[in-house]
């Protein structure tokens, strides 16, 4: 396990860079949010990212991908992060692609992945129930009845939920709540009869929506994955999701951060630049520890993956919980080292003081993750 | 009977008859409460609010200690305490919120002249003009002194142009309170001086300010060739900035206690959210290690709030003792903020729409509003200053 | 509960500092531990402690005390600290005392208070048995023979325990390990056939004790309070301990600050003193604050115990809780600040470092408070 | 055959013959084992760990690829490469510890005159003389360019008086290589130069220092009226400032690497350490509150290794990440040794006596001793000011 970007990942991160820097600067997304978009992402610049197979990163090239791994999307996910470029790539392009990439049978595969590929599909994975992150703790059903299948429920907080065409959703088909077994993920088109979404309005302005499902049919094929077992696959594809959150977190992370470096260096105060406080300057100096700390977790957490490493969820959960420490420090820091404009709606370094304590509630918080990597690490 | 006496039955009796029924603790709750700051720009949901104040003012009770010739009530200390133990037994509500009592009487029966305190303080104690404060720059945050906004003599007035933020309510006031320069630059603090600006005036305009927790009460005003009457300059030329001195330890404190308010005495208690968000095991907080962080914080919360008595029962220290206070006070409520935030879970980041409870809407926002409080009355970081230099005795450099 | 000195307070601190201050400076501290003193206090100090009257601070004045309570002796203690005076006034100036004050019988009162107030008897309180502070897990054992009760078991870290006279010793008469029910407190004579006393040679250079009882024979009259319920008063008599630990614990901060903060307007590096870097700076007023909630915990406490607030508990585990993080923070930044001299034993600045993770550990460290503050608090 | 190939058989069959039994893994532990340091005043336990010494010492192995006419082993890089394999496989003892080697031997190379490196050299690799380093003063700990310890020119020598600190192993060593004022004081980097002094010269002796945590290799060294000849400056006089910083570089990484072994590759696992204090439930650390304190510890220690590691793939880089590492290393250090001792209870702040396990004892001294890892080798403060200005580039007032 090397903890250095290869040549394709360098390639992949630059192209993004440019991508998002040039395309997307913030101002793309602050005017989403002000427009009261529903959808909190442009078509066009999906499109666009389709076009340089972005969202195929995941999926073999018989499908149409290029397979260029966990650490390929992630670092583009990092790039984008950094102007907080909205889109659906990493619910359709990591969770998504992965999904049916790894867990799909050949139908499924051959219906879905070319659709993610050219971008016409996007997915979105309904997990939560509760206001904390606990798969086990699933409560809708899914139901058995000859070949179709009857979902009753409701899910929340999906990550790119209000558009998503295609749900994957985890329902009980045995068991109760609290249990891992009995859990079995299925598809669901999101136009089906019976779904209700209702977009849901978070701080930090992206895509997000409740979902309820009220005696939706589904047909018996549509199961991704084994029956019954479906809790562990979901673990699994959580892991990859999280791993990839977290490489969007130290992204959100480095732009707080270097805005603020920028601003110490310019502003100055009793007539001399803030930069040169020597209070400041050493808790400048922390962040860029934390950062550095959480640069290399995040990378080795990419690479498990890619390598299917047995430290796979250790390492999930490790960069998870660094990446939302750090995004905790360095926001609540760069809005402080602003000063009064830091808390103003027309600065942007707001955003990441939003964006980061969603981000930390997605697929488990900062104390979910500590105790999991003590629960997993045998203490 | 003493005077005292005398003065209690009187005032219980005036309150009894004066004192509208919606004004006292227990009122009908379907009534509508109005936060009445008072001015020409001034509604009421509820009139007993307007008359309420009226009367109040009438008897110059608005401000009880200020001698009648000013409008105020002239009363005694001793009888000013029984104005307001009567008003407590009786739940009756303030009158009047009021920047112009809280900032600029003071100043001006310090400083004023004898016009000047006749011309304003009357219309302050009946709450007939609203007043804002003008001190923050857009280049002058905790370096106030190297404020810009420039006032010229030009004979029989000053020509203001400027700009001025973090004016509160300047949308809803009539009249600012203003440090503007008047002088050279450098020594910088030595050309300040204090301006009372009619906010109808030409060129005089406001914008209000959105924070990242949405809406505020702050707003930038902006004066373009604006004229004001040599007679409104409070003290003498370019010695405004004493008077600043004193207005920012006043507001230091003031924004303090409202921050301890927003915090200690909030409804928002972290262990019922957390039981809440995170369910109960046995009566205890359901997830240890949250229950570990908040048990850590409870106890230095409450360390903080004794260390409030302490000073309280020591009458009271010097402006070191509201430094720390302002730090911890606003230092310790971002910290209960974000731990509620995070026990809370989806709910904690909610902004809007009808799939979330509005307390946990609230506590978004609420959220995002404290980070000002280390920022706002002076920087964490000015506070530590203060404490190092003038507690400690540190060196400079 | 007013939150300042009352004059009598203010005069015993006075008193105080001015007898640990130029009778016993640190260098009395040094010298004792240099000299390898089995007892480790000085028996001179003693006597004039005894003169002033402080043993006798929490006894009435029937009995030759001056009742002066708990804040009274917390002063005292604090002061003491700040030299690191030794003597074994906490351990029976305030434990002996107080217990005997408060649950002793006539007998035992006119037995041993006058005893106490003049100085001649010493005392110890035997409580803990393995290394985590936790009475409810006595297992030493006290069986009732005819008139007489037969003690076997092992106490650990019994403060001044190596010479004390008499000590109290907490024994089970029924029940087992892990309950609160079934403890009793004895009163045992230290020279007693089958009390072997192994002092301890502890990091903070203070007298502790391991006392093994091997059928310890005493009389059935040498119960101090109620029989079956001793775990109750243990837990009275330990929260006044903790008070005055905690204010000596104060005094230890108190004193390792004000030498750093002196060191820091003195010391010169790269020209200028180093005290005027910001980073310092800040760091020292954060130090400032902390001392400042610590004193009014302290306090508080103090005034709950003498007032026989409800709040007792509570504001014990506050004031012991708050003490051990204030004393660890500026023990470790006092020393960091001192620098390469902060580590030679030369210097007195580390013995702050010793004292104040010893005195943590002492009937229950940071962690222990914390939980008991959230148990007592319903949390 | 190769000439590399021939070179391993070659090396291969001389070890065979010439590494002594005990110096090899596996050997019988009842040997007692030696910290080698040679020097003059070196004593051995084991004859053998001599004779390795001496063995390795005449072929020039303890530095192989020092050139033969300074009695090195004049290797190629290839083929230190191979001697290093040979002496893994079988297990070999490093033959010889030594300033002169880490520290004095490449700046001789670097700087000397070939009759310095002649004269030194050769006895540095066959452990003959011992060397300290006296670098630290009293006044001068972070600012160490402020040193005070004067060597004047006194025609053929050199005069030197003063007082050097934290010199490790000064009482067991030969000779020891010190910066010494030579030039004016102020601009004070400008007057320093690198001398080389006889401990046994008369006016030098040394005392030991105990630390906080005990009995330590550290000592002051005292220099009254030291006469050292002129030969013995190496590089040019007042130059030294820039032979300093190399050392110092050095040794930063040389201590960070230090600290670091101490911590990571310790023995000392804080979790059994909290399971054998604290109690297992169900596997898991039997205090919640020490749990969660715990798990958060490891996932930073954790972190910091994959970022040891990654800086390793990335070929090492500048020493700005030396700093870094530096900082963190030690800092994580001394965290991880307060949460044992507390974890431990009564049993981690253990002094002396049978009364407490061995273990314990050391741990409560480690804890102690790490207290000095943020200070030597550059303080936290000074690789926080490193960070801040050299790799971010913040401004200087």
């Amino acid at each position: 396990m090397k903890l250095t970007l290869n040549e394709e990942e360098q390639f992949l991160k630059d192209t993004a860079k440019n991508f998002a820097q040039e395309r997307c600067p913030v101002t793309h997304f602050r005017s989403l949010r002000d427009s009261n978009d529903p959808q909190l992402w442009d078509k066009a610049i999906w499109n666009e990212m389709s076009k340089l197979g972005w969202p195929g990163i995941l999926i073999p090239e018989e499908y149409g991908g290029s397979n260029f791994g966990i650490s390929g999307i992630s670092v583009i996910l990092q790039e984008c992060a950094k102007t907080l470029t909205p889109s659906p790539l990493f619910a359709t392009g990591v969770i998504g692609a992965y999904s049916i990439a790894n867990f799909g049978n050949e139908n499924q595969k051959e219906e879905y992945l070319p659709k993610i590929v050219s971008g016409e599909m996007t997915t979105a994975f309904a997990i939560d129930e509760s206001s904390h992150h606990n798969p086990a703790d699933t409560e809708m059903t899914a139901e058995f009845k000859k070949d179709k299948v009857i979902l009753n429920g409701k899910k929340i907080f999906v990550v790119d939920g209000a558009s998503a065409d295609l749900l994957i959703v985890l329902a009980r088909t045995s068991g109760n709540k609290g249990e891992t077994s009995g859990l079995t993920l299925f598809f669901v088109n999101s136009n089906s009869s019976g779904v209700e979404k209702i977009k849901l309005d978070m701080a930090d302005s992206r895509n997000y929506a409740n979902i309820v499902f009220s005696d939706v049919e589904i047909n018996k094929e549509d199961i991704l994955g084994d029956i019954e077992t479906g809790g562990e696959t979901a673990e699994n594809i959580l892991d990859i999701a999280r791993i990839a959150l977290s490489a969007e977190m130290l992204g959100n992370s480095e732009a707080a951060f270097e805005t603020t470096l920028d601003y110490l260096k310019q502003r100055k105060q009793f007539g001399v630049l803030i930069g040169s406080f020597q209070a400041l300057q050493h808790r400048a100096a922390q962040m860029f520890c934390e950062l550095e700390l959480t640069k290399s977790s995040v990378m080795a957490a990419m690479r498990a993956a890619d390598e299917n490493s047995n430290e796979l969820q250790r390492l999930s959960s490790l960069a998870k919980t660094v990446a939302g420490e750090t995004l905790h420090l360095v926001s609540n820091e760069a809005v402080q080292m602003h000063g009064g404009i830091g808390v103003t709606d027309e600065y942007d370094i707001g955003f990441f003081l939003k964006r980061g304590r969603v981000a930390e509630q997605i697929y488990g918080g900062i104390k979910f993750h500590t105790e999991r990597y003590a629960n997993l690490s045998g203490f | 009977m003493s005077n005292l006496d005398k003065f209690r039955e009187e005032t219980k009796s005036w309150l009894d008859k004066n004192c509208p029924p919606s004004m006292r603790s227990g009122a009908d709750p379907t009534i509508p409460v109005d936060e009445v700051w008072g001015g020409r720009k001034a509604s009421y949901k509820n009139p007993e609010s307007k008359l309420w104040l009226e009367r109040m003012g009438a008897k110059g009770w608005t401000m009880p200690t200020v001698s009648k010739e000013y409008g105020g009530g002239g009363l005694s200390k001793d009888e000013v305490k029984i104005l307001n133990e009567e008003m407590f037994f009786i739940g009756a509500k303030q009158p009047l919120l009021s920047f112009g009592i809280w900032m600029l009487a003071p100043v001006l029966l310090e400083y004023g002249t004898e016009a000047q305190k006749k011309e304003h303080i009357p219309k302050i104690i009946k709450g007939e003009i609203r007043w804002c404060q003008g001190y923050s720059e857009p280049g002058s945050g905790s370096d106030l002194a190297s404020l810009a906004t420039k006032a010229e003599d030009v004979g029989e007035s000053f020509m203001v142009n400027g700009q001025k933020v973090w004016t509160s309510y300047a949308d809803k006031a009539d009249w600012i309170f203003a440090l503007v320069r008047t002088g050279p630059k450098e020594p910088k603090h030595d050309g300040i001086s204090f301006l009372l600006i009619d906010m109808e005036t030409k060129g005089v305009s406001t914008k209000p300010i959105t924070l990242i927790s949405g809406k505020s009460p702050f707003c930038e005003t902006f004066f373009d060739n604006v004229e004001v009457p040599k007679d409104n300059l409070i003290g003498e030329l370019n010695a405004g900035w004493t008077i600043a001195k004193k207005l920012l330890q006043h507001e230091r404190a003031f924004i303090s206690n409202f921050g301890l308010a927003a915090g200690m005495g909030s409804k928002r208690d972290i262990v019922s959210i957390a039981k809440k968000h995170l369910g109960e095991d046995a009566g205890r907080i359901g997830n240890n290690f949250f229950r570990s962080e908040i048990a850590s914080h409870k106890i230095k919360e409450h360390a903080f709030g004794l260390t409030l008595k302490r000073a309280g029962d020591e009458g009271g220290k010097a402006s070191a003792t509201a430094s720390m206070f302002k730090l911890y006070g606003t230092e310790h409520n971002k910290k209960r903020h974000e731990l509620m935030v995070a026990a809370s879970g989806v709910d904690g980041i909610a902004w809007d729409g009808d799939e979330f409870d509005k307390e946990d809407k609230n506590l978004t926002r609420a959220w995002l509003r404290t980070k000002g409080n280390s920022l706002e009355g002076g920087s964490s970081e000015v506070q530590l200053n203060v404490i190092s230099k003038r507690v400690l005795g540190l060196p400079t450099q």
